[in-house]
């Protein structure tokens, strides 16, 4: 199987473990990930404002080069992923937006057809999921992770507005917990799973995002986890910071349990 | 709301069951839709002979609607699946005599969905509207 | 050529308002037939009737137009009014002026143009119409309740009262429905149990009810007088005459762990059961999901103490057929799935509870004895937190919950906190509220005493998250009054969900012909006039199925649809609808198209000698429709290929001819 | 209600596409909101005083930053009405101004710490300057 693959700026950089797995992972899954020419960064957050379209542009050329290469467009990071599903749902129902879109995109030179939200966007979970199978994923698990104890968090970005993302159940989520079965660990499933962890507000006000992640964390640990999963490098940053619960990536617990990740390891530039 | 003069005619069949009654309930709701539509009540959407339509179309309708219940509630059990296949035949075979698709229609209308009988009236009327006179299949003899 | 006559009704100003009334009577002077054309301020009313009796004496009318309101609305009326004048009734047409154009229309030149319209095909339909006599039939004297809960109980009680037979159908093991799970009732708090159970006895003693328990309706065909009804009987596994209830068969079955639906889940039964002590009838039910015997062969305790020998484990599935001459739904509601409000974490903490699984936890004869204990250790809960309108008034495209307002939930609430404090006083009860509803007799005082004499607060506000740490429930919610994030700890949180019908209403609604609206709701043939009857004729709604209610209103409706019943089922007879199909034998050529249509199975074919031209006779097939059993669809008269079939008051000419009026 | 700002209001309204009217004051949003002490008016009040039009106070007030646009109050909200595009629309109105970006590129060196993702400093620029 092949995927148009969006990796996004952060897993190029600070976040490069992230990356990383997923890549070996697939390879082992037997899904081999196809970058867009000249991706853009998503622009990191969605902003709602329907007269923003300058800033939803470098979306929409991803979702647009993944349609024309005739494949689902996969993203690891949860902001990318939201953004880009955002800007896909607004093409596919917001034809004023569409429209301008359009227009704009027009002028990018080259033969022009426009596009109108035709590419399936996908989450990695939902790639392994839905199109590869939890099942094949277990099959690919050589060092079960058992005994291993782990809170899967999915912040905001995955689930909501979950009229858009579409992601799973956005009050009682169990892609993450069913993947963490499938690694041979025991999901922790704790409330605060779907709150927020402060997100970007952290620039701003470090306080607020603190106490967020603190809260989140110190949840995860009284219900007996070991370990927090996640799939958005801000999380990571912000829970990582302001709690003392180990958190890692999941392509990193899938890359351990499919026993890649002693042999090789992300080079630090 | 419409720019120019030009006034449809629109011939609505409305089964009495369901949509005759979702027609009564926008009334009662004081929903408003153009008065360019004008019911004709029939028992079931299942009585509408391709006949009716074809002469309304003669005689200078530019759109047809039928309304029925929804698949599964009709109140003769069977008669707006008949309907549906009936007119997915006859309207193809309109279209092809240059009666544009656009220009007909089967809506399922249920007795308690009155705002959505008379949304479905604005929009038909709209797209009948900008379609504009249907010429195609009048019959000149009838006109004054 | 008809001598018509057009009667133009004002109805105050609800016509008049956006039609010139005066014009359409005058336009409709000039129509080919019309020999006589007035308005007047209300047509229904006796002077508008005596009205149009004079004018048909006067004018020598033969044909009537009304335009007025719906014919769903008057067209009785009018028909009746016809025959009064000594015209055939169905010598009458209505033009909707009102519903289909004063109301959805605002200006006068638009309104009074379309009137005419409309008026023009009226008359030009009218004057194609011939008179019509309805059919007779007879009437079954026997009456089908669908659902054993309060309202399918009182309505069998009252039609079994005024000497009619009635069977219920109930899909459950026993009667009783949700009322038998509560534990006391608003506002008077009188125990459920002690005003259900007598009536449940009452069912189980009247000669003229029968209760088909642990059943369900799976076809229904005829029509009003004569419905068939075909019953399943599922398989209970024990003989229903020969179990005495005794409970032996119970005890010593191996399979303890089934959880009881009857408290929700929230404790265990045995896979040989009765679901409460008080059940009707009071007989054990196998449940084959469970049993050993059934499942594997292996066990068969039960039958082995059963001193009657009604365990059958060979028994199937029976199905009954019976007639009735009126079905009533009583088919009841349940509480929505939690699923989608796991910000209340109802899926995740035991101690996370619906409003009626607290009722069995504070039941006496639940699974806590009636000491209110929390599901998660069993101690008593010190902070209890309730949360209002859970599912209810959402908005429709959010998917979630329902768009209407739930309307007990109020009151239960108040109930709850208030016996909770009553009992408990140690407790701190909070209550979130968005509004708090309480339109009914002594309901109002009634939740002012929650709040005035027990102290239970009431927080103007939504909980917004509930988090279950260290075996407390966090809950955040707002209070607006005070324009602040409140953080309770509780031991407990109540969820008010929302109610529903019943799954099983929307298949029998099919089934039955009867509407439904977008909630799965049954609808009222008249949401004010007629509301305790379908539209379809015969079928009579009774509680919950037709929307959220509480029990005195329950039982109103329950008795009101039984009155109508008992209407019904006095006649002897009852005239049929005469707009029937009819073939014309001259044009058939028996093709047995029609046949094949037909919904009813009304056509039948026979062979029948023709004279020819030449004085010789030809046999030949031609359809025959029974009229008695026609329901006038229509569906022949278009599949027809010769055209010989047409149907009565709906003829091929006369829809033409309201086709020409309106598009001329 | 001399605040009133009908032209501020019009623009958010169609900026978010949001609907304040359909608001039945449950409160569930601000029941919900993670921000809510750090905020001066809450979601609720956001809602509210959009639709009486009191905009000029929303605008000055800090709470427009501190929305987490986590979407919570719209996904939880049981009439739709999307509380958190009503505060993005009105930050945007503010930062839309000339010389009303909330952070500025200068300001970006003293937030680096080696963790920080360049999300965040990418978002916190979209969401906060224009």
């Amino acid at each position: 199987m092949k995927v148009s693959y969006f990796p996004g700026c952060t897993l190029r950089t600070k976040a490069k473990e992230l990356d990383f797995y997923a890549r070996k992972c697939l390879e082992k899954l037997d899904v081999e990930p196809i970058e867009p020419d000249n991706w853009q960064c998503c622009g990191g957050v969605f902003v709602s404002a329907k007269d923003e379209i300058a800033s939803k542009l470098s979306s929409v050329r991803a979702l647009k080069s993944a349609k024309e290469a005739g494949m689902p467009l996969v993203t690891v990071c949860s902001a990318c992923h939201n953004v880009i599903k955002q800007t896909n749902y607004c093409m596919q129902n917001d034809a004023d937006f569409a429209n301008k879109v359009n227009l704009y995109m027009a002028q990018d030179g080259g033969e022009f057809t426009p596009y109108n939200g035709e590419t399936e966007v996908l989450h990695f979970l939902e790639l392994l999921r839905d199109k590869v199978g939890f099942d094949k994923v277990k099959a690919a698990v050589v060092k079960p992770l058992t005994g291993r104890k782990i809170a899967a968090y999915y912040g905001c970005l995955l689930l909501r507005p979950n009229k858009v993302m579409a992601f799973d159940n956005p009050e009682n989520p169990t892609i993450m917990e069913d993947f963490i079965r499938a690694l041979g660990a025991e999901p922790v499933v704790y409330a605060m799973r779907n709150e927020c962890c402060g997100g970007y507000v952290v620039t701003d006000d470090p306080e607020s995002s603190a106490k967020k992640s603190a809260a989140v964390t110190e949840n995860a640990m009284n219900a007996g986890a070991d370990t927090v999963m996640t799939a958005c490098p801000l999380c990571k940053y912000n829970l990582s910071k302001n709690g003392g619960a180990p958190v890692v990536y999941f392509t990193e617990l899938m890359a351990e349990a499919f026993g890649l990740k002693e042999e090789q390891h992300v080079t630090e530039e | 709301m419409q720019v120019n003069e030009y006034k449809p005619l629109i011939v609505a069949f409305c089964c009495n069951w369901c949509s005759y009654a979702g027609a009564d309930l926008a009334g009662n709701n004081r929903l408003n839709y153009p008065a360019d539509v004008k019911i004709i009540r029939v028992p079931c959407s299942c009585r509408v002979n391709p006949m009716f339509i074809l002469r309304a179309f003669q005689r200078g309708a530019d759109g047809v609607i039928l309304c029925g219940c929804h698949p599964g509630d009709c109140h003769y059990t069977s008669g707006n699946y008949y309907t549906r296949r009936r007119m997915a035949l006859l309207f193809s075979m309109l279209d092809y005599l240059g009666i544009e698709k656009e220009r007909t229609r089967v809506e399922w209308v249920s007795a308690a969905e009155g705002a959505k009988f008379a949304a479905t009236m604005n929009d038909f009327v709209e797209t009948v509207a900008a379609l504009g006179e249907n010429k195609r299949l009048e019959d000149l003899r009838c006109k004054k | 050529m008809k001598r018509i006559g057009v009667f133009v009704c004002h109805c105050g100003t609800n016509i008049a308002g956006t039609v010139d009334v005066k014009a359409v009577a005058e336009a409709m002077k000039h129509e080919p037939g019309v020999v006589f054309s007035t308005d007047y301020q209300y047509m229904c009313s006796q002077a508008g009737q005596e009205m149009i009796k004079a004018a048909v004496k006067e004018h020598r009318l033969d044909g009537i137009v009304v335009c007025s309101c719906s014919p769903r609305m008057h067209e009785a009326t009018f028909r009746k009014t016809a025959a009064a004048a000594g015209l055939n009734s169905y010598m009458v047409e209505i033009a909707n002026i009102r519903e289909q154009c004063s109301w959805v229309h605002k200006e006068m030149p638009i309104g009074t143009e379309k009137a005419i319209i409309l008026a023009k095909a009226a008359v030009a339909k009218v004057s194609l119409n011939a008179p019509l006599t309805p059919g007779e039939s007879p009437v079954t004297k026997r009456a089908l309740v669908i659902g054993g809960g309060i309202a399918g109980i009182q309505t069998a009680l009252d039609i079994a009262d005024a000497g009619f037979p009635v069977d219920i159908v109930e899909t459950k093991p026993t009667i009783g429905g949700k009322m038998a799970q509560l534990d006391k009732t608003f506002p008077t708090l009188d125990c459920a149990a002690c005003i259900l159970t007598p009536k449940m006895v009452d069912v189980a003693q009247n000669e003229k009810i029968r209760i088909f328990s642990y059943s369900e309706v799976t076809d229904v065909k005829g029509f009003v007088g004569n419905f068939d009804v075909t019953i399943k009987r599922k398989a209970r596994y024990v003989n229903e005459t020969l179990c005495t209830g005794c409970g032996a068969c119970t005890e010593k079955c191996p399979m303890k762990k089934v959880p009881n639906e009857f408290n929700l889940g929230m404790d265990n039964r045995h896979a040989v059961y009765i679901p409460f002590a008080q059940a009707v009838p009071k007989v054990a039910t196998i449940d084959p999901n469970h049993c050993l015997m059934l499942k594997s062969g292996k066990c068969g305790l039960c039958s082995k103490v059963c001193g009657a020998g009604a365990i059958d484990y060979k028994a199937k599935d029976e199905f009954l057929e019976e007639r009735y001459g009126a079905i009533v739904v009583a088919t009841g509601f349940n509480p929505i799935s939690m699923e989608k409000f796991d910000e209340f974490a109802y899926a995740q903490s035991k101690d996370v509870i619906t409003s009626l699984e607290l009722e069995r936890l504070m039941n006496a004869a639940g699974p806590t004895g009636g000491t209110l204990l929390r599901p998660s250790d069993h101690q008593h809960p010190h902070t209890i937190v309730f949360v209002q309108c859970v599912g209810s008034r959402c908005e429709a495209c959010a998917e979630k919950g329902k768009e209407y307002c739930s309307k007990i939930c109020c009151m239960y609430t108040a109930k709850h906190a208030m016996l909770i404090r009553d009992k408990y006083p140690d407790t701190d009860v909070y209550v979130f509220y968005i509004d708090v509803r309480t339109p009914g007799k002594n309901f109002d005082e009634f939740y002012r005493r929650a709040v005035e004499e027990y102290g239970v607060h009431y927080i103007k506000g939504m909980v917004g998250k509930v988090t279950p740490e260290n075996g407390v429930l966090k809950v955040q919610g707002s209070d607006l009054i005070d324009n602040r994030q409140l953080h309770i700890d509780a031991d407990l949180v109540v969820l008010a969900a929302a109610i529903e019908p019943d799954k099983s209403a929307r298949p029998l609604a099919t089934m039955l012909t009867a509407s439904m609206d977008t909630n799965d709701f049954f609808t009222e043939a008249h949401p004010k006039l007629r509301p305790v009857e379908s539209p379809t004729a015969g079928v009579f709604l009774s509680g919950t199925c037709q929307g959220p209610k509480d029990i005195p209103e329950t039982v109103s409706q329950a008795g009101a649809a039984a009155s109508k019943v008992i209407g019904l089922l006095c006649k002897d007879k009852l005239l049929g609808n005469p707009c029937v199909a009819h073939s014309d034998e001259m044009m058939c050529n028996g093709c047995s198209t029609c046949e094949k249509v037909c919904p009813y199975g009304a056509i039948t074919y026979e062979d029948k000698e023709f004279r020819m031209p030449d004085r010789t006779t030809k046999v030949r097939r031609v359809a025959k429709v029974n009229e008695a059993v026609c329901q006038g669809c229509g569906a022949c008269t278009v599949a027809c290929m010769s055209g010989a079939m047409d149907l009565k008051g709906f003829m091929n000419k006369q829809i033409m001819a309201e086709v020409d009026a309106i598009c001329k | 209600m001399s605040q009133k700002n009908d032209r501020a209001k019009e623009q958010i309204l169609k900026m978010s596409g949001v609907n304040p009217l359909k608001c039945m004051r449950c409160g569930k949003c601000s029941g919900t909101c993670p921000s809510y002490d750090e905020m001066e008016y809450h979601p609720h009040q956001f809602v509210y005083m959009v639709e009486t039009g009191e905009i000029d106070k929303l605008m000055q007030s800090p709470s427009i930053y501190k929305c987490l646009s986590c979407f919570a109050c719209v996904d939880r909200c049981p009439r739709g009405v999307e509380p958190a595009k009503l505060v993005e629309a009105v930050r945007l109105t503010v930062i839309r101004q000339k010389g009303m970006n909330h952070m500025t590129a200068d300001s970006i060196p003293a937030l680096l710490d080696d963790d920080l993702p360049q999300q965040a400093i990418v978002s916190a620029m979209r969401k906060y300057s224009k």
